[in-house]
């Protein structure tokens, strides 16, 4: 394993909610898969806008509409660029489960047809995997399953022969897994899904907010991800598509400002991204949004990921440590995202974590949303710490000190009486 | 001592009572927690209209376990009408320990499961 | 025209933004059927809520993630509670335009046959008419409009006439017109349609930040809105169904947190509501909605009502005395929402709006999202003024000046060279 | 004097230069501000590979008929390959306002007419 740097991000006095004291405790946050805490700059962004610009977008004349336009406009403009990616395909949805239903919705039920295949992995997300089914089911068409090697690794080779078979009509795989913590190989699996002239869907949830992302770079037709763990805000979501896909598919909701005309008989659909914003844009929420993208540049992507790294280094060593404690994924901090799901002999997941809340230290217990991933591994569910730029080694020290105390009240340490068993 | 995970908890949790398959068997359900994808079933052997024996499997917490393993005890013998008549707080009060808000579907998936098994009726206890 | 009560509302100081004073002016801003202003509790409700009580929802097990829960689900309770629905069929989405496409894609793609027909008013939003189209067009069905008078108003025995007809699978129609501001008799045409076995979709976007609305005593199947224009933030919105109705319907969007149990082959739907909530939901949005419906409870709805009734009134006065100027909808403000909508002689809607600015006054211009009904109208567009329960009576009188004004720059009022044209 | 709304601006709009049809024509298009719903409809005759004669019709705002108007008298004996390559700052600097950003596509409105007519793209001038 190659050194891996030192930290040297120190920002949790950014982060307003990490100075409460539960119980007189310090709050250790490790669960930024689930949702980021937000940065002080990130809510005084929305509440500026709210007390000083909020108008409707895209129709006012007057000056503060204009400034509004201007704010949600740039927005857009902001996190375009912070994954390098093209404002007038880049559109706002609500999160990422509805980006990925957009997809399957406008993409998938004009170009999935009766004997074609849809291709996700084992490790998939709900969010990257029921839309497919929903679609595959609609469609006569078949949802296959890519493996995940006892690493939590994909075999590109597996891949080949599945795409070989010719009926591959679109790849959905994630950036980043939520539950084994594996960085996918996506420019490669992108390009070998396009050069069999499959269409490639990239769910970055997990991926934007630890690493460095080059949408363009990346080549894949569609990438999506979410606001709120990006440290932004709920209510928005992004998508990024390829132009001429975009251009082709059939909008997916319908309503006000995604039209070019209507009258009686039917309607003619506005430029992108217009053309899938329906209604009325979460338009504080992107105020939010640009802020958290501009705050996570300023910190440098490369040094949120070496930050990331170096924590997740420490947290394996330190989980190791804990008898019975077994991390699914791989087992080099280099290879995975800033996360690790373990389950603990003789104690159960959910019980793990409400006593690590014992000692203010919010780990996530459970399923994950990807129960069929749950089956693979042969557990019903795993604990799951996750690190956010905030975190400090003080806290993974916390979190392996407050296992152990689990296991204390369990007697797994021989401590307590009901220890025979 | 601690007040959630008290020694009989834990107890009844290492060492479940009324706990594998039972077959033959008159009635069984199955129900999940969505929450953490847990999984908890039940077999029943009815006779006069009442619970002769019940045994649960499948897997959870330390709190949804205990709760099922405290519940069989009361269950054995009870009629099939008194079951369809049992709400949240009889479960509550017989695990005798503070359940959150998040922890109550743990401690109430064996009632849910009983319950259904017995009325058809799949919904939570209230 | 009965007697119209005095407002006795005057809640300017809790909005911030209208303490702006834009080129030292006041700002006076008459775009509120556009969005709402905020008042600082609800500005002051997410922050906190990002502040302090931030996590994700629903399977958290440490006592921060359950203060999120109740949050969140405290804000249903008390957003289904202020119009008399029950929280179980209160639906979050992320505007009123996605919740009228949930049906159209969820119950409509499932009842609507070849040979069935959707009714729809001449008046609707583009939100409440173009989903119905693609519906219609998708499931080879019929979209027929009722007809609007030239007060604005749906004729009764019109939509029996529809209704005998026998093919009328649902009715789809606004609370309250956003262009021609009219009031329909929601309750009455609900109970017609259910009487002849049609389903009723109510687009209130309008309606609720306006008027005392009663879900239960309405009767529809469906009811839904918007909170950005109900004084909450932009990013939810909010749909009451049917208990019966949600209950048969097979969910929209899919992924995370509305299954029951996923494997390979597929999936099982949760219960209500999350059947419908897919992903990570708008939760600081539901704790600013809540914030904002708990305001206007405090002020009353009746109040409220009595307010922009008696402004309404005001507004219909002053516009009356504008050379040239012409109002569309009902001219009795007891018949109407607090809106009006015109166009003046001799200046394009756009150029009224922007002139108006010019004196601090904000109102829209344009077609209203409502392209058919300007057709119907004759016109391209209109100049709309709306009211919120911030706006006072000299927002009114600042608004017919500004119109004077307006006339007089482009030289309607002889005062300049060019009124010879 | 108004930034905006200057003298020749309102006498372009009361009273434009070049409205109404052309029949025959060899050129037409008709574009939408999705923004408002105004519309804007162009004929043009061409002769030798240039704007012979044109006509534009439909509704909208001060601005864009004021720029509809002014540029029809720029736009008359044009070579249509020179139309194609007009852009924004053409039309902006003709009307001679300054235009926000919300108002500026009522002043293209007219460009991107002609410019579809004569060379199919129905892009935004930029
Ligand atoms: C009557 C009506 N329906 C629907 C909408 C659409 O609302 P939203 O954009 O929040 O979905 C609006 C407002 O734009 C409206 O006035
Ligand atoms: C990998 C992955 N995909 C999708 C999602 C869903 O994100 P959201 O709930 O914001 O739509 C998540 C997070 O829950 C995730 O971790």
């Amino acid at each position: 394993m190659p050194p891996v740097a030192e930290s040297t991000l120190s920002v949790r006095a950014d982060f307003p909610i990490l100075q409460r004291r539960p119980n007189g405790r310090p709050l250790i946050y490790l669960d930024s898969a689930a949702t980021s805490q937000k940065p002080e700059a990130v809510i005084a962004a929305i509440a500026d806008h709210l007390r000083e610009h909020n108008a409707n977008v895209h129709r006012g004349v007057y000056a503060l509409a204009q400034e509004a336009d201007a704010a949600f406009e740039g927005a857009r403009t902001r996190i375009a660029a912070f994954v390098n990616a093209d404002p007038l395909t880049t559109i706002f949805t609500k999160n990422v489960t509805e980006a990925i239903n957009l997809i399957a919705y406008s993409w998938g039920r004009a170009n999935v047809h009766e004997g074609d295949a849809v291709l996700v992995t084992q490790a998939e997300h709900h969010a990257n995997l029921v839309p497919w089914q929903v679609l595959c089911r609609e469609r006569g068409a078949t949802l296959r399953y890519l493996e995940v090697d006892e690493h939590g690794g994909l075999s590109l080779d597996a891949l080949d022969r599945e795409l070989e078979r010719g009926d591959v009509r679109l790849v959905a795989f994630a950036h980043v897994s939520n539950v084994l913590g594996t960085i996918n190989p996506i420019a490669e699996i992108a390009g070998r899904a396009r050069a069999a002239g499959a269409l490639t869907v990239i769910d970055g949830a997990q991926g934007v907010p630890q690493l460095p992302v080059d949408v363009a770079a990346i080549g894949a037709d569609f990438y999506a991800w979410t606001g709120h763990k990006a440290l932004g805000p709920t209510g928005i979501g992004v998508l990024h598509g390829r132009r001429e896909v975009l251009e082709r598919m059939e909008p997916f909701l319908t309503g006000g400002d995604m039209i070019a005309s209507v009258d009686f008989d039917g309607a003619t659909w506005g430029e992108l991204p217009s053309k899938f914003e329906a209604g009325t844009q979460p338009i504080a929420e992107a105020v939010g949004l640009a802020a958290a993208v501009d705050y996570l540049a300023a910190l440098g992507m490369e040094r949120v990921r070496e930050h990331e790294q170096a924590l997740t280094a420490r947290m394996l060593e330190g989980l190791a440590a804990v008898p019975g404690l077994r991390v699914v994924g791989p087992l080099d901090a280099a290879a995975r995202g800033g996360l690790a799901s373990f389950t603990i002999e003789g104690l159960h997941p959910h019980d793990v974590a409400e006593l690590c809340d014992r000692e203010g230290v919010c780990i996530r217990a459970g399923h994950h949303c990807a129960q069929p991933l749950m089956r693979c591994l042969g557990v019903g569910a795993t604990a799951r710490a996750s690190i956010g730029v905030y975190n400090e080694q003080a806290d993974i020290d916390a979190l392996v000190h407050a296992l152990q105390s689990a296991r204390g009240v369990f007697g797994l340490d021989g401590s307590r009486n009901g220890a025979a068993a | 001592m601690d007040d959630l995970y008290r020694d009989y908890i834990l107890d009844h949790y290492k060492r479940p009572r009324n706990f594998g398959e039972l077959d033959p068997h008159d009635l069984e359900a199955l129900e999940h927690n969505p929450l953490c994808g847990d999984e908890l079933g039940v077999h029943i052997l009815v006779k006069d209209d009442q619970i002769e024996d019940l045994r649960f499997h499948g897997h959870g917490c330390a709190i949804s376990q205990a709760a099922a393993s405290i519940a069989s005890e009361e269950l054995k013998g009870m009629k099939l009408a008194e079951v369809g008549e049992l709400g949240a707080d009889w479960m509550i009060d017989l695990l005798g320990i503070p359940v959150s808000a998040t922890r109550r579907k743990c401690a109430l998936l064996n009632l849910k499961v009983v319950r259904g098994a017995v009325t058809g009726d799949h919904a939570w206890p209230t």
